[in-house]
């Protein structure tokens, strides 16, 4: 199973990578959407994904899952939904101040005077 | 006081959390801002009397043994960087009074400055690898809020730029823990080294080795990853620069040197040799846009470049000189920045623009201002008794203890840039003829309370060369724990 | 034993018809021509299916395993009173961001209301998407 | 073009209280069972953006008059002060304490710090969430 | 019976994969929302189904939840298309 | 008494000067300040009796000592030398300012306060044993000379004469210290004495060598030495007391110093003879051939002292030999070098001040349009006729004696055997011949065409008159002692030439009288040196009369190939050319730059991931696949691709929560309850909240992205895609020690009274994570409400309207 979930996060960093490498500024924030889901699967995969059961004290079961990359991604979670709703208002701000979201024309201040 | 540590992170953090309760109230705000300040430079000064008088201080948060809690550790080099941290803070915050704005006061500046440097402090004492990457989150999104912060048209721009980038950092940076989780089962790092080196760091470690130094080398600004920085510093207003220019990439140079002195130090030859040569394409690259500007704040911009460099070209040297060295060099490279951003500030004050061309003269009209800079200036190119010689001697006798010839000539070659491109700063802006540029009108009042930070942090950082003799025996400790990665360990898990 | 049988029995025959339900549904949402028909299917179809699945399983746990599960009656209700809601609002919707219904579709009524509203007040926002 | 949305009003003021009692059920089972201050939080969040999406931000904010930043600000006291408490003790922070208690109505009841803690996880969870939502919807 | 399960659990799933055709297909928006709300509700019998499986209770919860948050994404897709904008400042002005 | 704190007496009278300047505004602050120089010349004085007897004072005052690094002031017969010479010269040359600074004109007040800065680093370099305070002083002069140069700094010749010479000294600052610091890692010491006590033991050190060079570096850009005198005479545009102390008679001296100091320990190696000697030479030829050149009478000044600096420096090359030779010759060359250091010293300098008289009194220094001076400025023609002479090298002047005894050496040179001089040696004596004559030029055109002739048809700015009495006093004591020193050099000689010989070989000698040189002025006939002069004489007289013909020649060698126009096409270079440079690659376009660091990250981790051998795919590792999970991973698969390929941004959105959704099942599956909820509400949450904020966005554009583009973002995206597939695939297979969160499972009952895992994790084992995670949460809040809330250009623009 960890094989194929290291394909699906490797699937997923791709696409959030080539949204991110893209010019509208939207498309950017959707990948980093894609980028964080990937992380989140990957530290799960990365925990291993053999536990018979969910990591809640259950009489007679003994073999959980590992509980500790799932708190590692409960944090992760939140903060990125923090993230994601700052980049969104930020966007949107940039957007009513440039009156543009193509990353193309937002050039600035490299400008070498 | 077993939780003397922590005071340096809860308290910021508790002041922070006071003021949202008074977003009005600009006074208040100020006054508890400074007054949190002040008991936690206390708290950071006691904490580097104890951890100098009684070694590493270590506590796993909640009782529970090692590695199984949250460990904070404070050893001299994160208790120095925090006090460093405070200190700079105090000052820019005392500064912000004048530059920033009745506007942005009420809109959480204050919070925001005290949030980050909890996260800041935090970074610097954690002692578990997952909980620095919810420290460096803490600092960025307070670094998030205060760079955009006033919404101006550039500054949300770059902003994006910014967030943008700190976010794949941050997506990194949790997958390369999760990479390290997977092989070693810790997060605890004091754990962590104890586990590479039962198991000799293999391959895959040494991988692992090499997406912490990207993950941080994002943060702390390294070749080729640096790329985002002088765009996105030169956004914010001059106080928010100054924060960010000496602390946050310090923050990113803190955790290379420490993992690549706790964790990753069976395999030198590839990773350090990776990092030093990275370090010094940092430092061309930092020269480079030294150079290329003609605008005050990317020149001093670029030169954070160059410091980051140079720290941690003398960090991979892993011998006494080099790291003590890069020790030095770090904490010399916050206060000069502190003290260089904020004269510039006042220079953009004073002219109303930053671009150099559009200057001159300033020595008839602002002299003190012109010899601080002066001063600020030497200071940041090493020139002796000034703050970075040290530094910058120690980094380049490491080198050539170590054997790098080469790398030492780049590194003493490029305080001939540094020092070429602030007194570029210096020759056109202060020197010259006054009658050309027509200065806006400004108010000599403000003029001297922007002055009185600034000069505060000029003379620190003179204080911190002049005296390097007092500093020794702490630096000594900071770069012992680093070279004998026991120290720290035996602080932590022998509990 | 048979009640366990029993159990067994009836677990399976609701199962089967929610199973059946929501096969109905996918058919449904994919073979019908226009949205309103597929809304149609989708909210009564797929809400049947899955209340008889979710009572499947709330047998499951209650009758075999002894769990008296009060989250899935109160999913099975919540399920029941907001699904043909979001059907309305769904097709409402549709409706007035101007997808046409099938040509089959005999009386329009909701029209005439949406003229006269028109009339009164021109919409304020663009449409894009 | 002004629609009325009674159907959406009527049931939504029945489904909020179901959201919430669900959402203040499953921050209390968090302890042993899924759930805990994180979900709860946003649950309830939720329930408040159901409230908004069926009215409006005027009526909400009279029906919940609360300061949400202010809601955030108790919160973060809250989880602080739970984690600092042990400060006084001088034990390491953020050391819970945990008792079983016999209390009136409910039994004997494991009383435990953490909870208070998971309580300011919650707080700060609906306060920042409802923040965000209820200042996106009121930029013009 | 575990096989049975399992194969009702296929079938939901691939009952999912046929709803997202419509969502890839279209055409219009209301028709992807259409079949992403009947998605929603599949999850639903999917994760009941998969609870069997596990035999666990746990995630009771997270059926009860997917029907809330379903609910008020579908409310909140629709006012979009309807209104384009999900939150008024005030509706009675 | 301490006398290390002598050194910084001067920079604490620098401290009160501003404050004199302000409140005594009828007195010249400058005769304060000749107080410091006065003082400090009489108390050194009192140190000649010790070195006189080759012995040594010293006195330390600590700095770092835990890294060695003190401040030691140690005297003996070289740095008291130059003691005598920077506090001897450095009184006349305040005495002579008081007189060309205007004190109601000038800004005194930073004039004297950079002289004395100045004069406490000279001193500081002279007299440290140890490297690093002598490099904190070294580093100190230059920073004083650009401050003094730049004294005019409206001027634009001020100001690039300064940045130009604290560049290239400074460069060479740096490099010395790296010397500094290899000497310091080879002898493990700082203290100069220590090192050449143990020089011996660096010989065939991988180090030596290339510490050798980098203090060479030092040497040669302090003191002008060939090819990096041109700093020299831009820096000409400094007040002229400056130039006349500065760069003539102290601080260019500090690299004469420098390599005489560190003979001891370099002069065993072959390398250092031939670069000291050979440059210096070259030195010595450049600079008296760009002499004759100038019109300007401070630049033939300059580059007579770039040439006298050659010339000493050469000296002290062969010199050097002395290590390898007994032949009495090559200590004679030492002797040479310091007291030819001495003469240039006292002649220079007088030059130099009537230089300025004649700027100060006639307003222009362009030798092209002065002429017949004698007869206005009679006193100043005397002066200027000493120096000259001496310059020039002619009997009865000081001069005469040290140009002998350099012939002699170069001469001598030819008969040295070791490292291939007796093929090249002849060279020398040539150069040296040649140079001397251009020398012999240059100071009669110098002296000749300022002074003789008739007075130029055009007028002058300033009506010509003889200086202030004031003014010529310093060069007259100077000229004075040009020829007094030719009639007592064995005086000389015994008081400061030997022990300073002493010094710079202290194992030769065991007492100053060892240094068995005596100078005569006649050695009778035969002497080949003497030839050597009488010729040159006759060759110098006759290019000096012919002078206007080929003058000319000059010009046939074009200006962009000097080495000042190298510097100059290097400062340009700096400007222009590293903005161009960076204008290549700092598209200020995010994408750019992203597409470095993804192209970077995916590159070096997958090149480390084979070069360590670390990819290990080990199918034992992974538990079984089963079929709902490859379905899942379809369907998520199939909702990514319809995020790439949406083309409106609500379909995006839709897309986007189906990914999310199903990656909570995926939690589902992987037995995670609590995430799967935490991730449908916050997915849920998240879809309000971009539903929200699209009313405020565009409608979704590839914004004329170009196929090629996208091939190029693919190829990126599938490298990193690949790369973390890789690793995490490498590092699932390398599980090589078991995870610490059985210890979860075990005490989650018993010691934290809770029985959910997971959240029992989140609010006590790493409550602490949480503590900040919702820190994050809640200033990402405040973070909205302040963006929102605060439009700082909005409001700009709106002012701007009501305008």
């Amino acid at each position: 199973m960890e094989f194929l979930m290291a394909i699906v996060v490797g699937i997923l960093f791709m696409a959030a990578v080539y949204l991110i490498l893209s010019r509208s500024l939207l498309k950017v924030i959707l990948g980093t959407g894609l980028l964080s889901h990937g992380a989140h699967l990957l530290i799960l995969t990365m925990g291993g994904l053999g536990g018979a059961a969910p990591p809640v004290l259950t009489e007679g079961v003994t073999d959980f899952a590992d509980p500790l990359p799932q708190a590692l991604i409960l944090t992760a979670i939140v903060i990125s939904f923090g993230v994601t709703a700052f980049i969104l208002v930020l966007a949107y701000r940039t957007y009513a101040e440039h009156q543009t979201d193509n990353m193309n024309l937002m050039k600035g201040n490299d400008e070498h005077d | 006081m077993i939780n003397l540590l922590l005071f340096p992170i809860i308290l910021p953090f508790l002041f922070a959390i006071i003021l949202l309760f008074f977003k009005e109230n600009i006074r208040a705000q100020r006054l508890l801002t400074v007054i949190g300040l002040l008991i936690s430079l206390v708290a950071a000064l006691y904490l580097v009397a104890t951890v100098k008088a009684d070694g590493v201080q270590a506590i796993t948060l909640g009782s529970w043994p090692a590695p199984f809690g949250i460990s904070m550790v404070s050893d001299m080099l994160s208790a120095l960087l925090v006090t460093t941290t405070i200190l700079i803070t105090l000052f820019v915050v005392i500064y912000s009074f004048n530059a920033i704005g009745e506007e942005r006061e009420r809109h959480f500046y204050y919070p925001a400055i005290l949030f980050m440097i909890t996260g800041i402090n935090g970074a610097f004492t954690t002692g578990d690898i997952f909980n620095m990457f919810v420290f460096f989150e803490v600092l960025l999104i307070a670094s998030y809020l205060l760079i955009v912060l006033g919404g101006e048209k550039r500054q949300l721009r770059e902003s994006i730029k910014y967030i943008l980038v700190n976010v794949i950092s941050s997506a990194l940076f949790v997958i390369t823990v999760a990479y390290l989780y997977s092989v070693v089962g810790t997060l605890n790092m004091a754990d962590i080294s104890v586990k590479i080196a039962e198991i000799g760091q293999p391959g895959i470690i040494t991988v692992i080795a090499v997406l912490f130094l990207l993950v941080f080398g994002v943060k702390g600004s390294l070749f080729p990853l640096y790329f985002w920085l002088p765009g996105s510093y030169s956004a914010p207003p001059i106080p928010v620069l100054t924060l960010f220019g000496a602390l946050l990439t310090k923050v990113g140079i803190y955790a290379i040197i420490r993992t690549y002195t706790l964790f990753f130090v069976h395999d030198t030859g590839f990773t350090h040799g990776l990092l030093s040569a990275l370090a010094l394409l940092t430092i061309v690259a930092g020269c480079i846009g030294a150079l290329a500007y003609f605008d005050l704040k990317q020149i001093i911009i670029y030169n954070i470049v160059i410091a980051v460099g140079v720290i941690l070209f003398g960090a991979a040297q892993m011998n006494e000189a080099g790291i003590s060295g890069a020790v030095f060099y770090l904490i010399h490279d916050m206060l000069i920045k502190g003290a260089l951003f904020l004269l510039i500030g006042i220079i953009i004050y004073v002219t109303g623009t930053s671009n150099l061309r559009k200057m001159g003269g300033l020595m008839k009209t602002h002299a003190p201002l012109g010899w601080m800079y002066l001063i600020a200036a030497f200071g940041l190119a090493g020139i002796p008794p000034l703050s970075g010689f040290v530094g910058k001697l120690l980094i380049v006798k490491g080198a050539f203890e170590a054997g790098d010839v080469f790398g030492s000539i780049i590194i003493l070659a490029s305080s001939l840039v540094v020092l070429l491109s602030v007194i570029r700063i210096f020759v056109y802006a202060f020197w010259g003829d006054p009658t050309i540029v027509e200065l806006p009108k400004t108010n000599r009042r403000t003029f001297r309370k922007m002055m009185m930070p600034a000069v505060a942090l000029v003379i620190l950082s003179v204080l911190f060369g002049v005296g390097t003799e007092w500093l020794v025996p702490y630096m000594t400790d900071a770069t012992d724990v680093l070279l004998q990665p026991s120290i720290y360990i035996d602080a932590v898990l022998k509990e | 034993m048979s009640v366990i049988v029993l159990a067994n029995i009836l677990i399976v025959l609701t199962i089967v018809v929610g199973i059946v339900f929501t096969i109905v549904t996918v058919i449904g949402v994919i073979r019908l021509p226009d949205v309103y028909t597929r809304a149609h299917a989708a909210s009564k179809s797929a809400t049947l299916g899955v209340l008889s699945i979710l009572l499947g399983v709330f047998f499951h746990f209650w009758l075999k395993e002894g769990h008296f599960s009060i989250q899935l009656l109160l999913a099975i209700a919540f399920l029941f009173i907001t699904s043909p809601i979001g059907g309305h609002l769904m097709s409402r919707a549709a409706y007035i961001s101007g997808v046409k219904p099938t040509k089959l579709t005999v009386g329009d009524d909701f029209a005439e209301v949406i003229k006269q509203a028109k009339l009164k007040n021109p919409p304020t926002h663009q449409k894009e998407d | 073009m002004k629609t009325n949305d009674v159907i959406l009003q009527t049931t939504t003021k029945l489904v909020f209280f179901i959201i919430f009692l669900f959402s203040i059920h499953i921050f209390f089972a968090g302890h042993y069972t899924p759930g805990g201050g994180f979900v709860g939080g946003l649950l309830t969040t939720g329930a408040i953006v159901l409230l908004l999406l069926a009215f409006d931000l005027k009526t909400v904010q009279k029906a919940l008059p609360f300061n949400f930043t202010i809601v955030t600000g108790i919160g973060l006291l809250l989880a602080l002060g739970t984690a600092a408490g042990s400060i006084f003790f001088n034990v390491p922070f953020f050391t819970h304490a945990f008792d079983d208690f016999t209390l009136p109505l409910f039994g004997t009841t494991s009383l435990h710090t953490a909870m208070i803690f998971d309580a300011g996880v919650y707080l700060v969870v609906v306060g920042a969430a409802v923040t965000m939502i209820q200042t996106i919807g009121g930029d013009a | 019976m575990t096989t049975f399960i399992w194969v009702c659990l296929i079938l939901v799933i691939l009952s999912i994969v046929g709803l997202l055709y419509r969502v890839y297909r279209g055409p219009s928006v209301p028709d992807r929302l259409v079949a992403l709300d009947a998605i929603g509700v599949m999850l639903i019998s999917a994760i009941a189904l998969l609870s069997i499986l596990f035999d666990t209770g746990f995630f009771m919860e997270v059926i009860l939840l997917i029907a809330i948050m379903s609910f008020i994404g579908t409310v909140s897709f629709s006012k979009f298309i309807e209104k384009g904008e999900i939150i008024e400042r005030d509706r009675t002005s | 008494m301490n006398f290390v704190l002598l050194i910084f007496l001067p920079i604490v009278a620098a401290l009160v000067v501003p404050l004199l300047f302000r409140k005594l505004k009828a007195i010249h602050t400058g005769w304060f300040v000749l107080l410091v120089p006065i003082v400090l010349f009489i108390y050194y004085i009192g140190f000649i009796k010790t070195t006189m007897d080759g012995g040594h004072a010293i006195a330390e005052l600590q700095w770092i000592p835990s890294l060695g690094i003190s401040f030691v002031s140690y005297i003996d017969g070289l740095s008291l030398l130059f003691t005598l010479l920077i506090t001897g010269i450095g009184s006349l040359v305040v005495l002579y300012s008081i007189f060309y600074l205007d004190k109601n004109r000038e800004k005194l007040n930073n004039f004297y306060v950079y002289l004395l800065i100045f004069m406490s680093a000279m001193l500081g370099v002279v007299q440290s044993d140890n490297v690093i305070s002598l490099y904190l002083f070294w580093e100190l002069t230059s920073i004083s000379s650009f401050l003094l140069i730049g004294y005019w700094n409206t001027r634009d010749r001020s100001r690039f004469g300064a940045l130009k010479s604290m560049m290239i000294t400074v460069f060479g600052g740096l490099m010395l210290l790296g010397g500094f610091i290899l000497l310091g890692i080879m002898g493990d010491t700082f203290s100069i004495r220590e090192l050449i006590a143990n020089a011996s033991t660096f010989v065939g050190h991988e180090f030596f060598t290339l510490a050798l060079v980098l203090v060479l570096l030092g040497a040669f850009t302090k003191s002008a030495q060939f090819p990096f005198h041109i700093w020299l005479p831009d820096a000409m545009e400094a007040p002229t007391p400056v130039s006349a102390y500065l760069h003539s008679a102290t601080m260019v001296k500090a690299g004469l110093y420098l390599v005489a100091r560190f003979t001891p320990i370099f002069a065993v190696s072959e390398v250092w003879i031939w670069l000291v000697t050979g440059i210096g030479l070259l030195t010595l030829f450049c600079g008296s051939l760009f002499a004759v050149k100038q019109t300007d009478l401070k630049a033939i000044l300059a580059f007579s002292t770039v040439s006298q600096l050659g010339l000493i420096m050469s000296l002290l090359g062969a010199g050097a030999l002395a290590y390898h030779s007994d032949d009495a010759i090559f200590k004679f060359a030492t002797f040479a070098a310091i007291f030819h250091l001495i003469n240039h010293a006292t002649f220079k300098g007088s030059l130099f001040m009537i230089a300025g008289i004649v700027d100060h009194e006639t307003g222009t220094r362009d030798i092209r349009k002065l002429g017949g001076l004698m007869s206005i400025m009679p006193v100043s023609f005397t002066v200027a006729f000493i120096g000259s002479m001496s310059m020039a090298g002619l009997p009865p002047f000081s001069g005469f004696l040290s140009k002998e005894m350099f012939l002699q050496s170069m001469l001598a040179i030819r008969h040295f055997e070791l490292f291939n001089f007796a093929t090249w040696g002849i060279l020398f004596p040539v150069i040296a011949w040649i140079a001397s004559v251009f020398t012999f030029v240059y100071s009669f055109y110098f002296v000749f065409k300022t002074f003789a002739g008739r007075q130029k048809s055009e007028p002058l700015p300033n009506k010509p008159h003889e200086a202030p009495s004031g003014m010529l006093v310093s060069p007259v004591i100077l000229a004075s002692l040009v020829v007094v020193i030719f009639f007592i050099p064995n005086i000389i000689g015994k008081w400061f030439v030997k022990p300073a010989v002493m010094a710079i070989q202290p194992g030769l000698y065991s007492h100053p009288s060892d240094v068995k040189v005596d100078v005569a002025a006649w050695h009778g006939f035969a002497a080949p040196e003497l030839w050597m002069t009488v010729s040159l004489v006759g060759v110098g007289f006759i290019l000096f009369l012919t002078m206007a013909r080929w003058q000319k020649l000059y010009d046939i060698h074009p200006e962009y190939m000097s080495l000042n126009a190298l510097y100059d096409s290097a400062m340009l270079f700096s400007e222009g050319g590293m903005n161009r440079i960076s204008r290549f690659y700092m598209t200020g376009l995010i994408r750019t730059y992203l597409i470095y660091m993804f192209a970077f990250i995916a590159a070096i981790t997958a090149a480390t991931l084979f070069i360590k051998e670390a990819f290990v795919v080990d199918m034992e590792s992974f538990t079984p696949i089963n079929l709902y999970g490859i379905l899942n991973a379809i369907v998520l698969v199939i909702a990514v691709s319809m995020v790439l390929l949406a083309k409106t941004r609500l379909s995006a959105i839709i897309a986007l929560g189906g990914v999310g959704y199903s990656v909570a099942l995926f939690f589902v599956i992987f037995k995670a309850p609590d995430l799967a909820l935490t991730q449908l509400v916050i997915e849920t949450i998240s879809v309000a909240l971009f539903l929200l904020a699209f009313k405020h966005l565009p409608s979704l554009s590839n914004h004329g992205l170009t196929k090629r583009n996208k091939l190029g973002n693919l190829i990126i995206a599938a490298g990193v895609g690949i790369t973390v597939t890789l690793v995490a695939l490498s590092a699932h297979s390398q599980k090589l020690i078991p995870s610490i969160s059985q210890y979860y499972k075990d005490t989650v009952a018993t010691e934290a009274g809770g029985g959910n895992i997971v959240n029992v994790i989140l609010v006590d084992y790493r409550g602490f994570d949480t503590l900040f995670e919702i820190a994050v949460l809640s200033i990402a809040g405040i973070a909205v409400l302040a963006m929102i809330r605060l439009k700082l250009s909005r409001k700009e623009e709106s002012t701007d309207e009501n305008k």
